[in-house]
């Protein structure tokens, strides 16, 4: 059989994921072969440095395809790899350095203190997760999107469990596998169903078999097709820990060392929003709502539901907790909840990008969740402890570093000046635009429901902060943190603080993120169905950045952007 | 339906409604003949065999009373298995007790019906024949672990679950050094292999081919828990292992299925690496080539007895390099057992796909083989592997001072430090 | 020739899927867990192998996706359940007990 | 006929199902579940896979049984006895909410309209040949199916290449850590006594035996 001279060539766009599995390998070879006789803290040190160094190698390959200038421009473009697999451009670039830096810092964390004895396969995993995640983002179809999936969360369950002297850490893993892998499973049969009810597996070919000709009345009548959706979003939503599969996330969180909470709660999150975006506009657009009767049965109505429980219940759970990172968990689930309202939007609005707020919000989470969870981890470093009791006179010893958590707080709580707000604000008002009178009234209802959570949210993030600059401090003080800890604090604030006081450069580079077509629902059968899946799309280029310079922060919330024409240039 | 299920006859059986009774009488005859007579008369004579050149390995006449030569002495034998009583302990699990020896001999049978004997004469030929066999025989794992678990009685445990990690661990390489086979032949079907010998010579005839054999040799002999890899059935250490509490026929059953998948592996090593029942070099293609497919009976006959005989031939050679192993070899230790299937065999294995993958290149793919290019490229190749590996193999041996557990080696290290 | 309609393989695959969720639900010891979920994942398989043999592959498709989904989903349970075997021990030293609801340090 | 044979391979499946989830011992539960695995696979071969119904029997009862089996030992229990007991409550439930779920999925698979140009699973009772010269369906299936472990090695190394890989490493992944969880290293148990005491019986030194055997491959 002749070899598929395409393949070979679509692997330079994978240069990041090979890097890190090979790196990966290495590391585990590195401290099974030469660090032997080294202590457990040593090997932590060196290990986390080598695969700091592997993680930047990966960031800088990102570019690979740039540099080469493989005869088309590489960056410009949108393309299916590997005969319609993979997604290779703009959106998936953007989200793997993003990603990956977020990892650089969840290492730096791993290294604050000795949390276990295997440290090559502890980074290893690390690293293979986010793999699991960069090709989860890219993944264009049923069966490759499972098989990352899993790969994601497999290696979390096992480094959710490696702190192996802590009983908590061996309990979380147990429980987050046990969720996971049940949930897993009705995700597959979900998947049977879906490929059953359509006969392919690709995400695009999908959402056009079910793109009606004229009417669609959703799923109406279509138990077969409810029970798929159901399942899917069931599956989904133990990933990104909605209510009601959330019973998992808050003991995984307590019960991992901090770093891989940190990891559970920003990496975890985000790919696997970006994969339920993406499978939901892509491929069950059709199935949102009926065509000409927007309230007839479609899974719109099941994710308000589901995203109304979800931030509401996060925010009151939270509001009992003493300890800090069950705190974060139940708070990561309201997150969830809010973001899920602009995956909403994205539905509504399918055609127009209204997928920026959602990136822009995902940043700006993951980049404050990264510094709590540093907290958590200098807590647990020195008093072996996670209760925010313990943080108490915090601030007054450290000033700088209490500051910083100042501004993450509010950050998390959406104050103005802060991109916390700009998150909810852009996301929110995208909702509210979206759609016609009768969306106009769930949105309504739900942007409601979530400024009112967000109000809610206040309480238990003061709570840290009252903690830290309120109380006198008690018992014995923390040591000073380590210069990661700093780092990852301070790093996370600055973010807060710099896209708080002037959002357009991360809101204008996310708006042309959100251009990328997996945010599209296909809606023109006869067009579409003569693409054949290597078609390229092209991203809007110089003639279009200007429409995406008018940027929601000029003018408030942004008017929607003109429908892309993306149907004509995928015919040309 | 589709040739490619006509393989699995039971099921294909029903599902072809045009069927008469004509093949259904063949085959009922072909099973009753071949796997109720033929095959398990192999096996006796394996077992008297076995018993005279173990005896003449250390310097005894082996059984002699019972007909010429002592070749009565397997019938003899087996009269007495059926007749004794059969005894089931009474804490044991009955119904388990009795499916585990049952089960394994059913995976040693399940292999034979895809080796091609001759042409034409493999049961079934299922284009994944080769995954079939793979699958079939790991099935084994499961009975002897059912055996010792039903038995209640732990030696008997102990022995199985010696065995099943022996088990796995050299399906490993077993399957490995399968690999270069079905890159060469391009298809997993046995026949087709049989078929690519006889145009290409046998499969063993290349560096990376005998590589590929001995460590096929090595891990079949581990799978059949033969010496030096009896560990499972040990006498001296575990009283005889698994099948310490089965006796009369039960245990002639586990008897059977032993020795039939002696036989079974034999013919596996035989078809994909010794060509078949073909001949040597200068004459690998003789009887098929001049004598065409066979489409008499007549020369049917003609063509297959001489195939057959060959084949037997090097069966026996091969069951008898197992013998010849068991006479001189002491048994391994269970650390040394693993350590050797995953730190040596394994690796090499799968250095041995990368060098038949270059013989690939050089001999199978080109239209014209360019057999000098290939042995001058892998030869070396194979020589410097197997001296690395081993190198690697013996320092790391060498840097852990072995204990029998690992668990308690690190536990006492721990102890020492704290 | 009298063939099989597809539903069957559907209804079959359902009422398995059905039995391993139940599984999941009444069962408490973790293997039993696991295997409760291996037989949700073996259900799945049937699917996605029915769907693949009775219908005609869309354009653009491997000829035989349903088939290479099973492939996949079956290496994905192995690896399940090396790793689900793994986490039970580890759990199992410190509870000497492998039952779900056994483990009860965390909660809130 | 083989409509019958359907059912009686299906009956069995269902049945070895019920007996895994039910069986109150569980290595007759894992016994069930090697029995259900090979009935899936009897049903691969009747959807004409005979290549996944081999991998089905190498893979699920070649390793995973296996797996369980040794996890269910190294738990201590060696007789594999389920030492929970369901309540009836519990029990009644959960079976309800079970047939609940099937009653519905039943429904939709019998109801299923076949949108979008599709027939309906309802109304497709025959396969599509696969013979070329009589088939509706394309050459490439019918090859494939002819020889499918060829399709799938062209699939694997073509259009699902990253998948393939990322099973690989998936896989190494599983391994490493499942087994960098396992490997005891340390004092192991928090009550010394407590392990003395059970290494008195003869089934933690078979567990123990066990345990070093699957750990000593990695030292």
């Amino acid at each position: 059989m002749p070899v598929n001279a395409p393949v070979l060539f679509d692997f330079i766009h994978l240069a990041p994921e090979i890097i890190l599995s090979l790196w990966g390998l290495f590391v585990v070879m590195i401290d099974v072969a030469l660090l032997r006789r080294r202590s457990s803290a040593t090997r932590g040190r060196i290990l986390g440095v080598m695969s700091i160094i592997g993680a930047l190698a990966a960031l800088a390959s990102i570019y690979l395809p740039d540099m080469m200038d493989l005869g088309h421009a590489a960056s410009n473009v949108e393309e299916s790899l590997f005969q319609g697999t993979i997604l290779g451009g703009l959106l998936v670039e953007r989200l793997t350095a993003l990603l990956l830096i977020l990892l650089i810092f969840v290492i730096a964390l791993s290294t604050t203190w000795d949390l276990t004895e295997h440290w090559g396969e502890y980074y290893a995993l690390l690293l293979w997760a986010t793999v699991g995640m960069i090709l989860l983002i890219a993944s264009e179809e049923l069966l490759t999107l499972f098989l990352t999936l899993e790969m994601m969360t497999i290696c979390l369950y096992i480094v959710t469990a490696f702190e192996k002297d802590q009983r908590r850490s061996a309990e979380g893993g147990l429980k987050y596998f046990v969720y996971g892998s049940v949930s897993s499973a009705l995700f597959l049969f979900g998947l049977s169903l879906l490929y059953g009810l359509t006969g392919t597996t690709r995400l695009a070919a999908i959402g056009l078999a079910l793109a009606p000709a004229h009417t669609s009345i959703g799923l109406v009548g279509n138990v077969a097709g409810a029970m798929a959706v159901l399942l899917v979003l069931v599956g989904f939503g133990f990933k990104i820990s909605a209510v009601p599969f959330h019973q998992w996330a808050p003991d995984a969180y307590e019960g991992a060392p901090a770093p891989v909470s940190a990891w559970l709660a920003t990496g975890s999150k985000l790919a696997s929003i970006v994969a339920l975006m993406k499978v939901l506009v892509q491929a069950l657009g059709p199935w949102a709502h009926g065509v000409n009767d927007i309230s007839s049965p479609g899974w719109v109505g099941i994710v308000a539901v589901i995203s109304a429980l979800t931030m509401t219940y996060g925010n009151f759970a939270a509001l009992a907790q003493k300890n800090l990172k069950r705190m974060l968990a139940y708070s990561s689930i309201a997150h969830a909840g809010y973001m899920l309202v602009g995956v909403l939007a994205v539905v509504v609005g399918a055609g127009k990008s209204a997928a920026g707020p959602v990136l822009f919000y995902l940043v700006v989470y993951s980049a404050a969740n990264i510094g709590a969870f540093s907290i958590a981890a200098w807590l647990y470093r020195d008093k072996g402890t996670d209760q925010i009791e313990d943080l108490n006179g915090l601030g007054l010893k450290y000033p700088i570093l209490g500051m910083c958590v100042l501004l993450l707080m509010l950050s998390l709580i959406g104050l103005p000046g802060l991109a916390g707000f700009w998150g909810k604000f852009f996301m929110f008002s995208e909702a509210l635009s979206q759609g016609d009178d009768r969306h106009k009234l769930t949105f309504l209802w739900l942007v409601g429901l979530g400024l009112m959570n967000s109000v809610i949210s206040a309480f238990y993030y003061v709570r840290v902060l009252r903690a830290m600059f309120l109380r006198p401090s008690t018992g014995r003080p923390l040591q000073a943190p380590t210069l990661t800890i700093r780092l990852a604090v301070i790093g996370s604030a600055a973010v807060a603080l710099i896209f708080g006081l002037y959002p357009q450069p991360l809101s204008t580079e996310t708006d042309a993120m959100a251009e990328s077509r997996i945010f599209i629902t296909p809606s023109r059968p006869a067009e579409l169905l003569s693409v054949s899946p290597v078609r390229v799309v092209p991203r809007p280029n110089a003639s279009d950045d200007t429409r995406l310079r008018a940027g929601p922060i000029g003018g408030g919330p942004s008017a929607p952007p003109e429908p892309t024409p993306v149907p004509d240039s995928r015919a040309k | 339906m589709n040739v490619a299920c006509d393989w699995a006859f039971p099921l294909v059986w029903a599902q072809q409604s045009e069927l008469d009774s004509i093949p259904w009488l063949k085959w009922i005859i072909v099973l009753a003949v071949v796997f109720f007579g033929i095959f398990p008369g192999i096996v006796a004579y394996t077992v008297w065999g076995e018993r005279k050149v173990a005896a003449r390995f250390q310097d005894r006449i082996g059984p002699n009373r019972v007909g010429p030569l002592g070749l009565l002495q397997p019938i003899a034998d087996a009269i007495k298995l059926i007749t004794k009583e059969d005894l089931v302990p009474r804490s044991a699990d009955r119904w388990v007790h009795l499916i585990a020896p049952v089960l394994i001999l059913v995976s040693a049978f399940l292999v034979l019906p895809v080796i091609p004997f001759g042409v034409g004469l493999a049961a079934v030929n299922p284009p994944s024949g080769l995954i079939y066999l793979i699958a079939v025989s790991s099935l084994s794992a499961l009975g002897i672990f059912l055996a010792g678990w039903s038995s209640r009685n732990k030696y008997s445990l102990l022995g199985a679950m010696r065995a099943v990690a022996q088990l796995v661990s050299y399906e490993v390489p077993q399957v490995l050094s399968i690999v270069p086979i079905i890159l060469w032949a391009g298809s997993l079907s046995m026949v087709t292999i049989f078929d690519k010998q006889v145009l290409y010579g046998w499969f063993l005839f290349s560096p990376p081919g005998m590589l590929a054999f001995v460590t096929l040799t090595i891990a079949n002999i581990a799978e059949v828990n033969r010496t030096p890899f009896d560990l499972p059935e040990a006498e001296s250490e575990i009283i005889a292992g698994y099948h310490t509490e089965y006796s009369g026929m039960r245990f002639g059953l586990f008897f059977l299925a032993e020795y039939l998948s002696v036989f079974a592996v034999s013919c596996l090593g035989t078809a994909i690496f010794l060509g078949g029942g073909t001949l040597p070099w200068p004459l690998t293609g003789e009887p098929v080539v001049t004598l065409g497919g066979g489409e008499t009976l007549f020369a049917m006959l003609l063509l297959n007895l001489p195939l057959i005989g060959i084949f037997m031939a090097k069966v026996s050679l091969y069951i008898f390099l197992m013998f010849w192993i068991r006479a001189t070899l002491p048994r391994l230790r269970v650390d040394q057992l693993m350590a050797f299937a995953w730190k040596f065999m394994v690796p090499l294995c799968i250095i041995n796909i990368f060098i038949s993958a270059v013989w690939y290149e050089c001999v199978i793919r080109p239209s014209k083989p360019n057999y000098l290019l290939g042995w001058g490229v892998t030869l070396p190749l194979v020589v410097v592997s197997i001296i690395g590996v081993l190198a690697l193999y013996r320092s790391s041996m060498k840097a852990e001072p072995v204990e029998l557990t690992t668990g308690s080696r690190r536990r006492s290290v721990v102890r020492s430090v704290s | 020739m009298n063939d099989i309609p597809l539903t069957w393989f559907l209804i079959f695959a359902a009422a398995c899927f059905v039995i391993g969720l139940m599984g999941v639900l009444v069962r408490r010891n973790a293997i039993a867990v696991l295997m409760a979920i291996e037989i949700m994942l073996n259900a799945a398989n049937i699917n996605l192998v029915a769907f693949w043999r009775y219908g005609t592959p869309v354009e653009g498709d491997s000829p035989i996706s349903g088939v290479m989904f099973a492939i996949f989903v079956i290496t994905v349970a192995a690896a399940e359940v090396a790793v689900g075997i793994g986490l039970i021990l580890l759990c199992y030293r410190r509870w000497h007990a492998a039952d779900v609801d056994r483990f009860d340090s965390l909660s809130g | 006929m083989n409509q019958i044979l359907f059912g009686v391979i299906a009956t069995m499946g269902v049945l070895s199902a019920l007996g895994t989830v039910l069986a109150r011992n569980l290595v007759h539960a894992g016994l069930f579940l090697v029995a259900f695995f090979f009935l899936i696979a009897c049903q691969f071969v009747m959807l004409e896979a005979e290549f996944l119904a081999a991998v089905q029997v190498l893979v699920y009862i070649g390793a995973v049984a296996i797996i369980l089996m040794f996890g269910i030992m190294l738990t201590r229990n060696i007789q594999g006895d389920d030492t929970t007991t369901v309540s009836r409550a519990g029990f009644i439930a959960g079976g309800l909410a079970a047939v609940g779920l099937l009653t519905v999925l039943i429904f939709g698979i019998t109801h299923e309209e076949g949108r979008s140009g599709r027939p309906a699973w309802n109304s497709v009772t025959t396969r599509p040949a696969i013979y070329p010269a009589s088939a509706r369906k394309s050459e490439s299936q019918a090859a494939a199916i002819n020889n499918m472990g060829l399709a799938v090695g062209e699939d694997l190394l073509t259009r699902y290449i990253v998948a393939f890989e990322a099973a690989g490493i998936l896989l190494t992944a599983a391994l490493v850590g499942a087994i960098a969880l396992a490997i005891q290293e340390g004092p192991v148990s928090d009550d010394p006594s407590d392990r003395v005491k059970s290494k008195q019986n003869a089934e933690s030194l078979a567990a123990d035996e066990a345990e070093s055997l699957l750990t000593s491959s990695r030292a």
